[in-house]
């Protein structure tokens, strides 16, 4: 069906399709859309899942956790200082092997109080043993909230699964989604080690180092088996309901000098930029990352690169320029621009590939740093 | 010489034989927590899950690859196993499972770090059994206090005596309303095995806090672990009781108990925890001791 | 592309208008999005919304610096926002007014909204509800057509009054 | 099954033969036992049977049973090995 909605309710339509038996989630701006739209699915008899409302956001992934190996389907929502709340249950999802599915409504944190988009807090929880996408429309929203479930849920898998969009940015704007009738995309969920009081087990005991080493092995041997699923998940989506989706979206990639790298909404911004540049003359192309883990390889070798980071890692520099610079070896321009939900023109984006100086950094709006 | 084959254990014939913990568990001799979780599964039976919080029981069900416990354990973070055990029978209730979910938590991840998920999963009226055993201090770490430490009790954190007083973990779950709450002791394990069996029939959230002596944590030798239950319903500083839909019933031992306790003294005198207590100290915990006899027959009178 | 920029205030129904008329556009077989900036400003207090219609997909995310259209639903906003602000040379304004305003350069259409909505006693929470008649203006002036304007009021809304006012603001906007 | 994390199995003497912790060992004067059974009710580690065998594999010598025994017809020994 044709219709228009925001990128938070793209992602509740989803849900509502994928039929999770339990979710659980506790609002926080921007995100607090996703919840009310699917506590009002459920309330309304159009979605038949136990909707817990929790007490914090520690507590939603708990209950997501007891649930999802408790033997079903399993969804969260947050944001922000939300998301970090959760962090210890986030890095537990992991390791107990959950493909529990979380959209996160990438916003900044405090001090001081900010509600729009950024994506520190995503990266945040890099190393917990998710797999994170990244998406730049409502539509995309909708479609990576319903692969999530099939690439999570993978037996190659098994790991818990973000899909991070940029508050406000794409979570409030409205654009037009088609929803799709799944079908049997989603297989029913079954999870190897449910908890099955017939066949009773010990889960998460103490773990001595060799065997803990082997666990941990596993787990990134899996991130590395979900490259190969993310792409068939994707391609089998593309067959079924014409729309198809890549490690990154790239534009006017092919004979380009020069190409900036961009994650979320500034990714989509950048194309417009990259046709400005085109009209005067300069050969650039953008390549919008979606996802972030597993790290896709990419292919810039021989070209100069922009890197956008809507993050920043202090003491170091921007997250995503680091991951290009180790990936690639390429030295890239550095931005750091739309912290904070900093407006982020393609005006300004030209601009940085205008003024570029590969192997230095530059933050946006700030005259005085060094 | 008695035949003991053919005479009966009639004081234990109306409960199961069967054992779900295995034999042996890692806990140390001794351990009143071990006895409780015996009654606990014996009461519960196999279509049970445990879901445990970070405490003396994620040890003594054993390292991996084996477990002492022939029941599913579900081992999850300090301060998540309430919230863990929300999602779970939420879980198996979307099933149509009647799988009886159980969190089993010492005191510090029930009192302290673990307090919000408790009481958010009681307002959510979540269909399971919490069950706090407690030691009165962070045992698994080595006893440091916890929120549930009494008045004047060493641990190594409280070197000089804990200053300040036990939470009462009782009135905070008993302002959730819940349909069933009760307390029990490891010195009276058929009493446990009871109100188990009683909670677990009841829809909705209920609750059962178990005083469980503590050998190495309490500085007592390890055969006095019944004894030293018994003695703190004996002196009135733990008292039995159910509170079922809001009405009070108070158990047995701890009627007599209330009406005459025995001199705290002979409670706390075996502990090594207590030595050197003040007399100031030893007032107080007297006071309180007695208070809260007061508040409870009150309160089974029906006088508010 | 056709870039508009919604003043209102807080519970005026300037986000919802946005939305309207997005949904308006894309049933005109037209690309759209809308987007309001959000503030930490609670009702009442000025809120910008955001409009992109054009015949090609949009990726512009950031805000309208350089609207086409500027649509005023509370002209009290004029006294502390400079509602002109980046209008483009041959932009129009849309005031929610029974009389124009002077200093309103460029094209100015007005149209009494809170009229038609009190007219109609489309009234929520005190508020006259302005976001569904003003999407009739819109359609007078072209933006949309008449029939995806009803239509997209139809899908958002269930209450018949809702067209009736949008139709009475499309007969009052003089052109 | 893959092992993707850590599930450990029920089996007896998961922790290992906890018998060797001990300094004390039960023993039993079966001519005074009146097989009450208080001493396997009140066991924390379940090691005796119904017919009141204590199983010394894994007795951990903790001694409840000789101080709760009515009869007092357990005496705890000091292991020799």
């Amino acid at each position: 069906m044709l219709t228009i909605a925001t990128g938070n309710k793209a992602v509740a339509a989803a849900v509502k399709a994928a039929k999770p038996g339990v979710i659980a989630a506790y609002p926080i701006t921007p995100q607090t859309e996703i919840v009310e739209q699917i506590a009002d699915y459920v309330a309304g008899g159009d979605l038949e899942s136990r909707y817990i409302p929790v007490e914090s956001e520690h507590s939603a992934m708990a209950a997501c956790i007891g649930a999802s190996v408790g033997g079903v389907r399993t969804f969260t929502a947050t944001s922000s200082h939300g998301l970090l709340y959760m962090h210890e249950m986030v890095h537990w999802a992991a390791g107990a092997r959950l493909p529990i599915v979380m959209a996160n409504v990438n916003r900044a944190l405090g001090p001081g109080w900010n509600i729009w988009a950024e994506h520190t807090d995503a990266f945040s929880q890099r190393d917990t043993g998710w797999l994170q996408v990244f998406v730049g429309t409502v539509q995309e929203a909708y479609d990576a909230t319903l692969m999530a479930f099939k690439v999570a849920e993978d037996e190659r898998v098994l790991l818990p699964l973000m899909v991070n969009l940029d508050g406000f940015a794409l979570s409030h704007i409205t654009q037009s989604l088609e929803t799709v009738d799944i079908g049997d995309f989603l297989p029913p969920y079954h999870l190897p080690h449910a908890i099955d009081t017939e066949n009773p087990l010990g889960y998460g005991p103490v773990t001595g180092p060799a065997d803990y080493v082997r666990f941990r092995w596993d787990i990134e041997r899996s991130m590395r088996d979900a490259r190969g699923v993310i792409a068939e998940v994707e391609r089998e989506f593309a067959e079924r309901f014409g729309r198809s989706y890549g490690p990154t979206e790239d534009y006017r990639c092919e004979d380009a000098d020069v190409i900036v790298v961009a994650m979320g909404t500034l990714g989509k911004e950048a194309e417009v930029a990259i046709d400005r540049l085109r009209d005067a003359g300069i050969k650039a192309g953008s390549m919008r990352l979606r996802w972030f883990r597993p790290f896709p390889d990419l292919d810039l070798a021989g070209r100069e690169v922009v890197v956008i980071d809507r993050d920043y890692s202090f003491g170091f520099g921007g997250v995503v320029a680091h991951a290009i610079r180790s990936k690639t070896g390429i030295e890239p321009y550095s931005v750091i621009a739309g912290l904070g939900g900093q407006e982020v023109t393609y005006n300004d984006i030209a601009d940085f590939v205008r003024n570029r100086r590969p192997g230095t950094e530059t933050w946006f709006g700030v005259s005085d740093h060094v | 010489m008695t035949n003991i084959t053919v005479r009966s254990v009639t004081n234990l014939s109306a409960i199961p034989k069967e054992e779900y913990l295995y034999k042996c568990t890692s806990a140390c001799a001794g351990c009143s927590s071990s006895l409780c979780l015996r009654y606990v599964l014996k009461a519960a039976g196999p279509d049970s899950v445990l879901v445990i919080p970070a405490c003396c029981t994620s040890v003594i069900q054993g390292t991996y690859p084996g477990t002492a416990m022939s029941v599913p354990v579900y081992n999850v973070a300090f301060a998540a196993s309430a919230a863990c055990a929300s999602g779970m029978s939420e879980a198996f209730a979307a099933m149509g499972r009647e799988t009886n979910v159980i969190v089993y938590a010492g005191d510090g991840g029930t009192v302290d770090i673990g307090i919000q998920a408790l009481s958010g999963a009681f307002e959510r009226g979540t269909n399971f059994l919490y069950i706090c055993y407690d030691n009165e201090a962070y045992g698994n770490t080595g006893m440091q206090r916890s929120g549930a430490t009494p008045l004047g009790a060493r641990t190594t954190t409280t070197p000089g005596g804990k200053p300040t007083t036990k939470k009462d973990l009782d009135r905070i779950v008993e302002a959730h309303n819940p349909p069933y709450m009760a307390t029990a002791c490891s010195a009276y394990p058929l009493d446990l095995y009871k109100k188990v069996k009683k909670a677990l029939s009841i829809e909705g959230p209920k609750f059962i806090h178990v005083l469980a002596p503590c050998p190495p944590g309490w500085r007592y030798p390890t055969e006095k672990t019944v004894e030293m239950g018994k003695l703190a319903v004996k002196t009135g500083t733990w008292i039995l009781y159910e509170r079922e839909y809001g009405k009070l019933t108070i158990n047995g031992p701890s009627k007599a108990a209330m009406r005459k306790p025995a001199p705290l003294e002979d409670y706390i005198r075996g502990q090594g925890r207590f030595k050197n207590v003040s007399p100031e100290i030893l007032n107080l915990m007297r006071q309180q001791v007695q208070q809260n006899i007061e508040r409870l027959s009150r309160e089974e009178a029906g006088v508010c | 592309m056709y870039e508009i920029r919604i003043h209102s205030r807080g519970g005026q129904g300037g986000v919802t208008a946005a939305k309207l008329l997005a949904l308006a556009a894309f049933r005109d077989g037209k690309h759209a999005t809308a987007f309001p900036f959000y503030g930490t400003e609670r009702r009442g207090a000025p809120v910008v919304s955001f409009v992109r219609i054009d015949d090609e997909p949009i990726k512009v995310y950031s805000q309208i610096h350089e609207p086409d259209l500027v649509i005023v639903l509370d002209t009290s906003i004029m006294d502390v926002v400079d509602v002109l602000d980046g209008l483009k040379t041959d932009g129009t304004v849309l005031l929610n007014s029974a009389h124009p305003i002077t200093g309103c350069n460029g094209a100015c259409r007005y149209v009494d909204l809170t009229g038609i909505a009190l007219a109609e006693n489309l009234v929520v929470a005190g508020s006259p509800i302005l976001n569904t008649p003003v999407i009739g203006a819109l359609a007078k002036m072209g933006i949309v057509t008449l029939p995806s304007a009803e239509k997209a009021i139809r899908e958002m809304f269930s209450d018949e009054r809702n067209v009736k006012a949008a139709r009475a603001a499309y007969e009052e906007l003089k052109i | 099954m893959r092992e993707r994390l850590a599930l450990s199995r029920p089996k007896d003497g998961a922790s290992g033969k906890t018998g060797t912790w001990r300094t004390f060992r039960p023993v039993v004067d079966k001519e005074t036992c009146n097989a009450c059974g208080l001493c396997a009710q009140y066991c924390p580690d379940a090691v005796i049977d119904e017919e009141l065998n204590i199983d010394l594999d894994y007795c951990k010598g903790c001694g409840i049973c000789a101080n709760e025994c009515p009869k007092e017809a357990i005496a705890m020994v000091r292991e020799e090995r």
